[in-house]
């Protein structure tokens, strides 16, 4: 039963990640697509677990979190840059 | 426009440990789960590439007053001890050993000499991605 | 000591890295580096020796057996490669001294360089085909950091060209071991060598071809054959001249290197096909960088077009896997390396006095410089095979197998590249040495004398090697017996 | 799988062609790593998709897949990445000082005459 | 039922409760008419759904294998933690990078306080807040 | 290493001294130190004299390469010996009238004595050495030293002109003969020129044979200056005039005749031969001369006479080698031809000798070599007149000099041809005869143009005067050997020259007996008929020079030389200019193509293409649909033009791919995979502060053509690929890792364990790889801030 599931929920969440790449593809502002990016790699984060439990391994949940902190890290990243063209500041106090 | 990120600052904090807590756990378990000094590394560059897009360069130096440059060429020497080692013995370059030492307290200690080529791996990959990052971040 | 053929690999990486540490001081950094590159001479010649006394070296390391470990391998040839190699850099990175400026120095160029001859000696010492990829990186690596150092205007816009070529190339690479491990599952080479010739007694599978052809274009891209080589004229063009010189002397010869080593380990079976395209391969790269190297009046261009013919001319030996040729083609592969370095650098110390590379505005420089004038007078005739210099020999045994395979227009076109070698070489000393003298610009701050060292003992050195070609050639037709008989290098590191 | 790996990496291969056949270099540089990934893609799918377990013993299980094209995958992903900043920074670098991306505009011919 | 059953009845329900919101996050990015308002659909119903997902996920591997996974908990702890720091950050950044919004929703209070901000009077404020800051440190030394 | 060897080295010994001499003795004139040296070499090979003309041969070996079979092996023989005293000889009084010639004040002394000495030695060597190996190597040495010594004066354009012309065509003939060469060696397995002998009747019908013929003549032929190879000659005339005299008039040249000689053993059992080297020895013979009337310059018309004498021995050869191929045909009527043309050689050396000295005094004394200019020196300097004329006469074939004894002989030499059955046999000495016309002309003009006629001290740039006597010792010796070899003919036949004809033609026996007087004969008749017939178009010449006009410039050899080397650097320069355009679009655009068709062509020329479905992984929809992923962001990348959207679908793609590692179960890849993609979009992100804000656009051709190219490759490794996975012969190596991770290496996770232990050397040099690129954005970074403009290529 599980396993009929999970498919069922992969396919979902693929169906969810192509919709998102037109919004990425689309745009139709920058913002746009950052946002469908960062929804992107939460859409794999869903699928990597799925893909654990349809191989039935822990070998992956690893990359779960690392994920979680890699997408975080690229959002701010990729936020920044929109708000302020570099992303590493030198000094910001001054 | 000055903006402060306040938000991203406090969650950083909060964050930075987790993620540099892991790094630590996932290269010392990469011998036997999925891991290693590359991802250690990379993920420990991660967390203070956090650092710098949370805070700036300035900040982030005053905390790690690292060279990395020369955080390369100790982790370069870290991996190429390793190998070396074997040639003290006239056994083949990078020959590594292991072995389980009794600690009165500690118990069981499985020691490897492979961790210690890691140990380099996962200098020399922190140190050049920061390296990197510093100089072009720093580049005007 | 069984790590002894390691050492040649260890000695410049370890050099390297002390090097990173070193930065501070230029004085330091000099001592360091020339003496781990005499170091790496004598640890070469030492291994030479072993070499000829005791048969291929191999090393399993990490102490894996064959098959599963990275094995290093040093037969005749790559031992020699390794030795030329070390002693190339060691005069130039005498050159260095005084001829790459304190900036570069202090920027880290040693530990560029001694990268470059960690990858270098890696790449002729590996008996992994994937490790042979891991040493071509580490040498494109810092051949990128080599040709960027310092960051002229024209060093950049070159450096794109040339790291994008091999970005490429690189990816062929590993998309050609891809496919080499799916057909064989395995990446030792001599393990390759064993299971593709268990593959005879079936059809041959025409994959094994087509993966043949696409090594040939790897290596081609790096080595600079025919319709490959067009991104070589400008970015060897672009870096200081010690650096231009170790390019041009090495670095199209680790392609070709490996060529050899694949040919003759992989798809000597396929020799029908692959041996056809090799050839006029060959030929058309001769002719190409004949063509390139009459065309131009820069004396760093017709130097580096010189590459290309060698190249050719290598390669034509190595196509037509005879004996004769095959010892031909490594004489002059070794010729090629010491008397390039050479006359890059002597073609650079012109420059350098010039303040131009063209020879338009070049003359009578054998007024002021005669010993400049002489060592390139010798190195261009040696270039151009002309007895009893260095690359004579080489080209006499590739032209004497060439007619012995009955490959006679092939043969003849490498004779008479002699001719316009020559032509395209002797412009340069007739404009440039001979001629009106002529008052230069930077004359004074050229530090003539010291620089003029180097390309010395390449000079002599070259001429030893050509006139003493008796004291060489054990040395050279083992190396050559190797190629031919692959069964003592396989043997040696299956150890069956 | 195999079968349509082949065809996705044939896919990652001709856009990557594409660019870096363009003008502009980050185009260039965007290419060389896509090249990177259907590089890897191909050397994993040339090893053998799915071949039975992850490569960690203690899966137990009967097979596991082959664990060596993912060692030589890692090599090669690594060094990618530092190939892709070296270029990253030549390309921003020679921006800088050239004063352009167009790599049409890159041509220089120093020496040819 | 046993233990187990209803177990997995709990895992199904999460998977596919989570699979649900992840298509319902996606028909938002697509449909919604601006970026802020997608942005809203992406970090919460599709962090709902991943953090759905990863529930199931731990309960899985909990349940049927008896392996607490502590890396997964993290993960759902850290996603709590991060999509709404991350939504807030794309929002803040939408609007400063000057995304227009789509017209039809409420008043725009950040533009008022924006612009007080660069008002005159607020610089002169501002100046002088910072003046009497420094006489009080001066003094308190 | 024996005393022959010394002998050979000794030049190059005393070559090393001579900057020493120049620099530190500044007293006395370099040449007097190089002097003694060839006339100790001349007195040496006369020693050997005795045991040449008793038919014996010295060998001394020492070995080389003799692992190439390559010895230098010394063989002092009849031709060898003959040679090398011509050499040390002419030696001798060139340096010694070179002591006179050049100042020790303004010339660079050292130099010229090195190359002379290099010269000299080499050209021991060529005729001495017995392995064709080291034969060429000093043939290769003596046009480097002639190509040395043509450009002395370097920063004359005509001298560069005339060293470098001279290089590449005896170069190229160099080379040729090295081919055949090859060839003899391929077909005899020895360099051995002796051996080589012993085999030739075994290897005339080999297929190699003619080849290897021609090659060794196309050698000869440049090195002696035969048509049309003869241009290089007059242009060598830049040469000091003790270098022209030496090089280009007595020896040098005469190497291709002593290798003609050497050889004719070996090949002239062929008809080839005989006809190749008469026909180009009878051409040059008359061209040379007829060119030399028209030159107004004495060292041109001595260079060209040069050239015409050098064909006249050449023909004699080859006239004289018919005895060897003709067997039915009485070989005493061949021998004489032989016999002459050996003779000839000896003559030529002195007369021509003398008369370039003389040119040299006259330049010397005068300033200028043009006979325009020139006229009624004989008052002024009458002992230099009579050896020029005595120079002259003896080359227009005049008696009672010696140039006449052979010229006589050269009548009959090519008389004889008559005797052989052949329809244009006639044309031969008719060739013969106007040539000898044409060589008694431009003997007057030298002469007689130069030392009588009217005096122009206007046109000078000196007050002519006579020579010092040193300067006149060397011409006079050689003067007067051409009175003693006129008078006493015979006194060389036995010891010198018997020895060097059998040499040549073993096998025949000889007995040279060179008489003046045999009676009123053809040759007789004929030279009378040369004598008048000069006599009266020398006195005629301004009437008939227009002839020369005739000729179109265009056609002119010259002509050709100096357009072909131009057309080949304007050629060459074209086409590479035209592909090599720096454009990396281009060349990657050639490259890709070329990828594309050699790698679809060995695909399905060699059937290499295969595809089967079996072996393969089972598939998934939701792959499916992660792989529609993969394509469409990857082709949307092609069509953005914002540089963010497409970062963002590079990193849309990088997280796909690792969401296949997951599913391909390589969860080390995948978070590497992930943490890299993450890390190298920030990056980019960190280097788009400095980057242009737009992509540039192609037009749209380009979009094609690149399309085109770009759907090749993916499709050939897509093919490629296919074929690879259908064609799985072996089982993976991994196995062995997946038993003994855990038994041998104390590890779980084999990836790591394989990158840390069982490839651990990858992973080293990987992470050097790393370092290095850190250590290379470092300092292309920082060096500009710090260095400014001193780093700018120097």
């Amino acid at each position: 039963m599980i396993q009929t599931v999970v498919y069922i929920a992969l396919i979902c969440v693929a169906v969810a990640m192509i919709t998102l790449l037109y919004r990425v593809i689309k745009g139709p502002t920058l913002p746009d697509r950052i946002v469908a990016l960062d929804a992107l790699g939460v859409n794999i984060v869903a699928m990597v677990a799925l893909v654990c439990i349809a191989l039935d391994t822990n070998a992956f949940l690893e990359v779960i979190l690392l994920f979680g902190i890699l997408a975080f890290i690229g959002t701010v990243a990729f936020s920044k840059y929109l708000e302020k063209g570099v992303i590493i500041e030198n000094d910001r106090n001054s | 426009m000055k903006t402060s990120d306040l938000i991203l600052q406090t969650a950083t904090k909060l964050i930075l440990f987790l993620i540099v807590l892991f790094s630590v756990y996932i290269f010392f378990a990469g011998h036997y789960t999925p891991g290693g000094g590359f991802v250690g590394g990379l993920l420990t560059s991660g967390a203070i590439l956090l650092l710098l897009l949370a805070f700036d360069m300035k900040t982030v130096q005053t905390i790690l007053p690292f060279n990395y440059l020369y955080m390369v060429a100790l982790g370069l020497l870290f991996a190429i001890g390793t190998g070396a080692g074997a040639l003290l013995f006239n056994t083949p370059f990078l020959t590594h050993a292991f072995g389980d030492i009794h600690v009165p307290v500690l118990g069981e200690l499985h020691l490897h000499t492979a961790t210690l080529f890691d140990l380099g791996v996962y200098l020399v990959v922190v140190g050049v991605t920061m390296s990197i990052i510093q100089t072009i971040g720093g580049d005007e | 000591m069984i790590n002894f053929l390691i050492l040649p690999i260890l000695i410049p990486l370890i050099t390297g890295v002390l090097l990173i540490f070193a930065n501070k001081s230029i004085m330091l950094q000099r001592w360091i580096a020339g003496l781990s590159a005499f170091m790496t001479v004598v640890v070469a010649a030492m291994l030479v020796q072993k070499v000829k006394n005791d048969g291929v070296q191999t090393l399993n390391l990490s102490n894996w057996d064959a098959p599963f470990g990275i094995t290093l391998v040093s037969d005749m040839l790559s031992a020699l490669l390794v030795l030329t190699t070390s002693v190339v850099a060691f005069a130039c990175i005498i050159y260095s001294f005084k001829g790459i400026g304190e900036e570069r120095e202090k920027f880290h160029y040693y530990a560029a360089f001694n990268f470059l001859i960690v990858g270098v000696n890696g790449a002729f010492t590996t008996g992994d085909i994937f490790n042979l990829f891991v040493f071509f990186e580490v040498m494109l690596m810092s051949s990128y950091v080599l040709i960027l150092l310092g960051g002229t205007k024209i060093q950049l816009r070159e450096s794109i060209k040339y790291i994008l070529v091999n970005v490429i190339s690189s990816a062929l690479f590993v998309i050609s071991i891809a496919y080499l491990y799916s057909v064989v599952g395995t990446l030792n080479m001599a393990h390759i060598s064993v299971r593709l010739s268990e593959l005879s007694g079936i059809s041959q599978p025409g994959i094994v071809t087509i993966i043949g052809v696409l090594f040939l274009i790897v290596f081609g891209l790096k080595g600079a054959i025919f319709p490959l080589y067009f991104w070589l004229p400008g970015s060897y063009y672009a870096p200081p001249v010690p650096v231009m010189a170790i390019f041009g002397a090495l670095l199209t010869k680790v392609g070709v290197y490996s060529i050899i080593r694949t040919y003759s380990l992989f798809f000597f079976e396929e020799a029908g096909y692959i041996q056809q395209l090799l050839i006029v391969l060959a030929i058309l790269t001769i002719v190409g960088g004949l063509i390139g190297a009459i065309a131009y009046w820069d004396v760093k261009k017709i130097v580096i077009y010189n590459i290309i013919v060698a190249v050719g001319l290598i390669l034509f030996g190595i196509a037509t896997m005879n004996q004769d040729a095959l010892t031909g083609s490594v004489f002059y592969l070794i010729h090629d390396m010491i008397i390039k370095a050479a006359l890059f650098l002597l073609v650079g110390l012109m420059a350098a006095i010039a303040g131009t590379s063209n020879l338009r505005s070049m003359g009578g420089m054998i007024k002021r410089y005669p010993g400049l004038g002489w060592t390139f007078f010798l190195a261009a005739l040696a270039l151009a095979g002309i007895p009893p210099l260095s690359g004579f020999v080489g080209k006499l045994l590739i032209v004497q197998g060439g007619f012995a395979s009955e490959h006679y227009w092939g043969a003849a076109i490498v004779l008479m590249s002699s001719l316009f070698v020559l032509i395209s070489i002797m412009k340069i000393f007739i404009n440039g040495i001979w001629g009106k003298p002529r008052a230069f610009e930077n004359e004074e701050r050229v530090p003539y004398k010291k620089l003029l060292i180097a390309p010395v003992i390449l000079v002599i050195l070259s001429v030893c090697y050509g006139v003493g070609a008796d004291f060489v050639y054990p040395y050279i037709s083992q190396a050559a017996e190797t190629l031919t008989n692959t069964n003592i290098y396989i043997d040696a590191v299956l150890k069956e | 799988m195999e079968i349509l790996m082949a065809f996705v990496v044939g896919i990652l291969f001709m856009s990557a062609t594409y660019l870096m056949l363009s003008r502009s270099v980050v185009r260039i540089i965007l290419g060389t790593t896509i090249l990177s990934h259907g590089v890897h893609l191909l050397l994993l799918t040339m090893g053998g998709l799915k071949g039975g377990a992850a490569p960690l013993v203690g899966e137990n299980a009967s097979s596991y897949t082959d664990p060596l094209p993912q060692a030589l995958i890692l090599t090669a992903i690594v060094i990618a990445f530092g190939v892709t900043a070296l270029f990253l920074v030549v390309g921003y670098r020679s921006y800088k000082v050239l004063g352009t991306d167009n790599m049409e505009k890159l041509r220089g011919n120093e020496g040819n005459d | 039922m046993k233990m187990i059953e209803i177990a997995k009845l709990i895992i199904v329900a999460f998977i596919l409760i989570g699979a649900f919101f992840h298509l319902i996050a996606a028909l938002g990015v697509i449909r919604l008419p601006d970026v802020y308002t997608r942005n809203h659909a992406a970090s919460k119903a599709a962090t709902l759904g991943v953090l759905c997902i990863l529930l199931g996920t731990f309960l899985y591997f909990y349940f049927i294998h008896d392996h607490f996974n502590s890396r997964v908990l993290l993960g759902i702890l850290f996603m709590f933690l991060t999509a709404p720091v991350a939504g807030h950050l794309l929002g803040r950044a939408a609007y400063h990078s000057g995304v227009k919004m789509w017209g039809q929703n409420g008043p725009d209070d950040y533009k008022e306080y924006i612009e007080i901000k660069k008002s005159e009077k607020y610089q002169e404020y501002e100046a002088y807040r910072k003046k009497i800051e420094e006489n009080i440190k001066a003094e308190s030394k | 290493m024996s005393l022959l060897h010394l002998a050979i080295i000794a030049p190059f010994i005393i070559a090393i001294f001579v900057p020493f001499f120049y620099k530190y003795i500044k007293g006395v004139h370099t040449g007097w130190f190089v002097l003694p040296l060839p006339i100790l070499l001349f007195v040496y090979f006369i020693s050997f004299i005795s045991s040449t003309s008793n038919k014996q041969t010295i060998t001394e070996s020492f070995s080389w390469i003799s692992s190439l079979g390559i010895d230098f092996t010394v063989k002092v023989d009849g031709l060898g010996l003959l040679f090398a005293l011509l050499i040390t000889g002419i030696g001798s009084l060139v340096v010694l009238y070179s002591i006179y010639y050049l100042s020790k004040n303004t010339e660079k002394l050292n130099t010229f004595y090195v190359y002379l000495l290099l010269f000299m030695g080499a050209m021991l060597g060529v005729v001495l050495s017995d392995n064709l190996i080291v034969l060429y190597a000093f043939w290769e040495l003596t046009s480097f030293s002639s190509f040395l010594l043509i450009g002395y004066w370097y920063d004359r354009e005509k001298s560069r002109y005339g060293a470098q012309k001279s290089m590449i065509i005896t170069v190229l003939g160099g080379l040729a003969m090295l081919g055949g060469i090859i060839l003899l060696y391929l077909m005899t397995g020895t360099f051995s020129i002796t051996e080589i002998i012993a085999q030739s009747d075994a290897i005339i019908n080999h297929p190699l044979f003619v080849p290897a013929l021609l090659c060794i003549l196309l050698g000869a032929f440049t090195k002696s200056a035969q048509f049309p190879f003869h241009i290089w000659l007059p242009d060598a005339m830049e040469a000091p005039t003790p270098v022209s005299a030496y090089l280009h008039s007595a020896t040098m040249v005469k190497a291709g005749i002593y290798l003609v000689a050497r050889m004719s053993p070996v090949f002239a059992e062929h008809a080839l031969w005989v006809w190749l080297i008469a026909g180009f020895g009878l051409v040059t013979l008359f061209w040379g001369s007829f060119s030399a009337v028209k030159q107004t310059d004495l060292k041109s018309i001595l260079a060209f006479s040069t050239v015409s004498q050098l064909g006249l021995i050449m023909s004699l050869l080859g006239i004289g080698a018919a005895a060897l191929h003709f067997d039915e045909l009485n070989p005493a009527i061949f021998t004489v031809a032989t016999t002459a043309a050996v003779f000839h050689l000896i003559n030529h050396a002195t007369f021509k000798g003398s008369l370039f000295m003389v040119v040299g005094i006259v330049d010397h004394e005068t300033g200028t070599r043009d006979i325009r200019k020139l006229g009624g020196l004989m008052n002024f300097m009458p002992i230099t007149f009579t050896i020029a004329i005595i120079g002259a006469f003896s080359m227009a074939g005049l008696p009672p000099f010696n140039g006449f004894l052979s010229k006589e002989m050269f009548f009959t030499g090519m008389l004889s041809v008559l005797e052989m059955d052949f329809n244009w046999g006639i044309l031969i000495p008719i060739i013969a005869w106007i040539a000898s016309v044409f060589t008694f002309i431009y003997s007057m003009i030298l002469v007689f143009k130069t030392f009588t006629g009217k005096y122009q001290p206007e046109k000078l740039e000196k007050k002519p005067h006579e020579a010092p006597i040193g300067m006149l010792i060397s011409p006079i010796i050689l003067a007067s050997l051409v009175i003693i070899f006129g008078f006493f003919p015979n006194i060389l036949s036995s010891s010198v020259l018997v020895p060097a004809l059998e040499t040549i033609m073993p096998g025949f026996s000889f007995d040279v007996k060179i008489s003046f007087w045999h009676g009123v004969n053809e040759e007789l008749l004929m030279t009378i008929g040369v004598i008048l017939v000069g006599v009266i178009l020398y006195f005629t010449l301004s009437k008939w020079r227009g002839v020369y006009g005739l000729f179109p410039e265009k056609l002119a050899l010259n002509r050709f030389y100096d357009n072909s080397l131009d057309w080949m650097q304007k050629g060459s320069y074209g086409i590479t200019n035209a592909y090599m355009t720096g454009s990396i679009r281009n060349y990657l655009a050639y490259m890709f193509t070329f990828i594309i068709i050699i790698l679809a062509a060995t695909l399905f020329g060699k059937d290499a293409f295969a595809f089967s479905t079996e072996n393969v992984a089972q598939i998934e929809f939701f792959e499916v649909l992660l792989s529609l992923i993969i394509a469409i962001a990857s082709i949307a990348i092609l069509f953005t033009k914002s540089r963010i959207t497409s970062i963002i679908l590079t990193g849309t793609i990088g997280y796909i791919v690792s969401l296949f590692f997951v599913i391909f179960r390589a969860p080390d890849l995948a978070l590497t995979q992930l943490v890299i993609e993450t890390i190298s979009v920030s990056l980019f992100l960190l280097c788009f502060y400095h980057l242009p804000k737009k992509l540039t656009e192609d037009p749209l051709s380009f979009k094609v053509r690149n399309a085109i190219i770009s759907v090749g490759v993916g499709a050939v490794v897509t093919l490629i690929a296919l074929s690879a996975h259908s064609n799985k012969l072996f089982d993976s190596i991994s196995q062995y890792y997946i038993e003994n991770t855990y038994t041998e290496a104390a590890g779980k996770n084999m990836v790591n364990v394989i990158l840390v232990d069982f490839r651990g050397f990858d992973t080293m040099f990987e992470i050097a790889v790393l370092g290095i690129a850190a250590l290379g954005i470092f300092s292309l970074i920082k060096l500009r801030k710090n260095g400014g403009k001193k780093v700018e290529d120097k």
